[in-house]
């Protein structure tokens, strides 16, 4: 595939999917017949309104909107002061991995959580900050490669496509010329095979 | 909770970029279940709220229904994006193996997968015809820049015979190094028999 | 883009071979070239001259600019510039690569020219680093690259652009899942309506 | 080798189908032409209006060639550059109808409500008349694969079709490097509130939307 496009998500989006498989906490307003199950501390057959629960995006969003909301939405702790102080203080320093895998794609669903917008000026801050390693590990690789493990998923898309293309780019310059290449999922068949035939000799 | 199997469906392609795991029947099987349940149990509470509406102290079953309809379109919506993006992955496949799949990948496709791969195949077939006057182009060759006319070629695996556009014939062993015409490399090397030697 | 795609564009460029062989003219479909005549110089584009060379067909004219008084003083413009200066030629990296990997038996100094071009090269290439850094701290939607090379540009990619199409995206997008899909919901209720009408 | 044997072009070649305002177009500029929208397609996030009568006039230059190359089997040197010159052609053409193909495929659904916008309002169509039978191919093989994996679902859903309104739309605010191939005022950076003047030749990354209109008018192209 010769398109390189941002990441935009979209109905079948993959990623999306994940991220919208995330919880998020929510409060149950008002009274859910029978799907008490939802809640694993209880017993009970319905949802009672006071209940706090935590829901995947996915359904918490739904839910929340309308005439008659059934729950209301809280920030997620990542995206609180004290965890948005952390961010402004030192955005590099920071392994966004840990603090949310989905991090910039969460926070876009979750922003207008905060009336005061300081969640989107957190992303922002953020993305920007973090920008210049971004550009230095695509650059360099190979020096301290758990750094990598430090991104979020997006930034880990923006790393893999710039890295792929800063290699590209590092053969160029060396060569007399760019090598064609087998297709690439030629190369993960052959891969695949090569590691069933392993398996078939432990047996 | 319900969603939880879709997710996992989801989750089975996540793992496996740039490969096509085995069309999973069984969990596609359950989501559709579970969908048909949702909905089932919709009616059914659906009709119960319109009689206790004409009756009084009925229970109000509309956020019970609301819950479980989000769960049917997230049910659909990670069902068909596993349809969706395994197309995806066939499409690839089709340019970059050609029109007959290994038979280990053959393996892994559902009937209707096969059927679909076979109708792009055709389709895209009719267009590469469609597009010049005389024959048509093929669309699958030509992927890089021309450079060199002739380029050096390492074999990775025993070939055999091969035949060359002009009539002549190469044995191709493994390891054996060749200097030939770039475009009739491109195929082979594409299907990982060369390797494109490089200074 | 590929380099490689790039490197396709920057062949075009025009160069100045002495050839050792004579021939008529030759009717190309991108226009004539030739006739050529044994130790008359003559222009071809980049992808013919390098061809002829390997072929051992002719000796390739360096472009002027391949000359190391000429490339130093570019080079210290070019580090006392804030700005990106105006490169000799617009695919000078193409044409330098090609050139001093085909045919450097005929460029006087091949080595110090190529140690001079890879230095303007990396010079250039630590500008944009800063200036693509500065443009996503500001968060700008805007940035002129004039100056730079098509090969330069492509560098930036897809980095920059995919990065400042996240900042737009964050900025822009109101938080939403995707329009509630009310159609649906309203067959669901309605046919379980017309069933108990029924 | 004797004149008469040498391959001849008639560099001049006609390339405009409309009948009025004809343009009488060198095979060089054919070419250039060809380059641009190569590179065009390639940058765009959409796709953009074909440029059918281009690609078929350079292929039909292909297979003239082709036909005259016989003629110089005993002159290795002519052969080889013709040659690759036809291999740089070919290789032209085949990106970008590829590039096209994958954006077709990409947002099929997207393209052909456009085209058919299109066609009610009497507007030229983007895609030539192969590339828009094989979108409706695709579209129709899309929705029958997914009705037949849908099947046994309950009927509400299934009459739905809900994958017909999840449309996948191109990112028409994605960043782009362009380059104004005249001189041009007023171009908005920022909406509504920023303008600038580009000067002939000048290079800018900026987002597609806001140029997207001066590329189909042949103001600037994408670099």
């Amino acid at each position: 595939m010769s398109l390189s496009q941002s990441y935009k998500p979209n109905y079948f989006s993959i990623e999306d999917i994940l991220v919208t498989q995330e919880r998020v906490p929510c409060k149950f307003l008002i009274n859910v017949p029978k799907l008490g199950k939802l809640n694993p501390a209880t017993e009970d057959l319905d949802i009672k309104p006071g209940t706090i629960l935590e829901l995947p995006m996915w359904l918490a969003e739904p839910i929340s909107s309308g005439r008659q909301p059934l729950i209301s939405i809280d920030l997620p702790r990542s995206y609180k002061e004290t965890h948005r102080e952390i961010l402004k203080a030192d955005a590099v320093a920071v392994d966004l991995h840990k603090f949310g895998i989905n991090f910039y794609e969460l926070g876009l669903y979750v922003k207008h959580l905060d009336p005061t917008g300081e969640v989107l000026k957190v992303l922002l801050h953020t993305f920007q900050s973090r920008f210049r390693l971004l550009m230095d590990l695509t650059e360099n690789v190979g020096s301290d490669p758990t750094v990598q493990n430090r991104l979020d998923m997006l930034e880990r898309m923006l790393f893999k496509s710039g890295h792929a293309a800063r290699m590209r780019l590092d053969t160029w310059l060396r060569k007399s010329d760019l090598p064609m290449e087998a297709a690439a999922m030629v190369v993960n068949h052959k891969k695949r095979k090569r590691i069933d035939l392993e398996d078939l000799f432990k047996k | 909770m319900f969603g939880d199997s879709a997710y996992t469906l989801i989750k089975e392609l996540d793992r496996n970029p740039g490969t096509l795991p085995p069309y999973n029947n069984e969990l596609v099987g359950e989501v559709k279940k579970e969908i048909c349940h949702l909905v089932q149990q919709n009616h059914a509470d659906s009709m119960a709220n319109d009689e206790s509406i004409l009756g009084e102290n009925g229970t109000n079953y509309f956020p019970t229904i609301r819950a479980r309809h989000a769960g049917v379109q997230r049910n659909l919506r990670c069902l068909l994006a596993y349809h969706y993006n395994r197309v995806k992955c066939l499409r690839t496949m089709r340019w970059e193996f050609g029109s007959i799949l290994p038979p280990d990948i053959k393996a892994n496709l559902s009937s209707i997968e096969t059927n679909w791969f076979s109708k792009y195949s055709s389709m895209l077939a009719k267009y590469m015809r469609s597009i010049s006057e005389d024959g048509g182009l093929n669309l699958t060759v030509d992927l890089n820049p021309p450079k060199a006319l002739y380029i050096e070629v390492k074999c990775l695996v025993d070939y055999g015979q091969y035949e060359l556009s002009d009539g002549s014939v190469l044995l191709l062993k493994e390891n054996s190094r060749h200097f030939l015409p770039r475009n009739e490399c491109e195929d082979l090397i594409r299907q990982g028999v060369f390797q494109h030697i490089v200074t | 883009m590929n380099p490689d795609e790039v490197e396709f564009i920057g062949e075009k460029q025009l160069i100045s071979i002495i050839p050792t062989f004579n021939s008529s003219t030759i009717h190309l479909v991108s226009g004539d070239i030739g006739p050529f005549r044994a130790s008359l110089p003559l222009n071809v584009p980049l992808w013919i001259a390098i061809n002829l060379k390997q072929q051992r067909k002719c000796k390739i004219q360096p472009p002027d600019w391949m000359d190391v008084t000429r490339l130093e003083q570019i080079k210290d413009d070019e580090k006392s510039s804030r700005t990106f200066t105006k490169m000799p030629s617009e695919h000078y990296m193409i044409e330098a690569k090609l050139l001093l990997g085909y045919a450097a038996d005929d460029i006087s100094r091949a080595d110090e020219i190529r140690t001079v071009i890879k230095d303007i090269w990396d010079i250039r290439m630590s500008k944009i680093r800063s200036s693509v850094d500065m443009l996503i701290k500001n968060g700008g939607s805007y940035a002129a690259v004039d100056n730079l090379t098509l090969m330069e540009i492509n560098t930036m990619r897809p980095l920059l652009p995919q990065a400042m199409d996240q900042i737009h995206r964050m900025k822009k997008e109101r938080s939403h899942l995707r329009p509630p899909t009310q159609n649906t919901t309203l067959s669901l209720l309605n046919s379980s309506h017309t069933s108990t009408s029924k | 080798m004797n004149e008469s044997e040498e391959i001849n072009i008639s560099n001049e070649v006609n390339s405009d189908e409309s009948d009025s305002d004809e343009l009488i177009l060198t095979a060089a500029q054919v070419i250039q032409i060809m380059e641009e929208a190569w590179s065009n397609e390639k940058f765009a996030p959409e796709i953009l209006p074909h440029k059918y009568e281009i690609v078929e006039c350079i292929l039909g230059q292909i297979s003239h060639v082709e036909e005259n190359l016989s003629n110089l089997i005993n002159d290795d040197l002519r052969r080889s550059i013709h040659q690759m010159e036809l291999d740089r052609l070919r290789y032209l053409v085949s990106s970008y109808l590829r590039t096209r193909l994958e954006k077709i495929e990409a947002f099929v659904c997207c393209i052909l409500k456009e085209e058919d916008e299109r066609a009610s309002r009497n507007k030229l169509s983007y895609l030539s008349p192969s590339e828009l039978e094989f979108a409706k191919a695709y579209r129709d093989g899309l929705d029958q694969h997914f009705t037949d994996t849908l099947k046994l679902l309950p009927a509400e859903i299934l009459n739905n079709k809900i994958w017909q309104n999840e449309i996948i739309t191109p990112n028409l605010d994605a960043f782009v490097f362009a380059k104004a191939k005249s001189q041009i005022e007023g171009v908005m950076i920022e909406r509504d509130e920023e303008f600038v003047d580009l000067e002939k030749g000048s290079q800018v990354i900026i987002s597609y939307s806001n140029i997207s209109n001066l590329i189909t008018n042949d103001k600037v192209s994408l670099i």
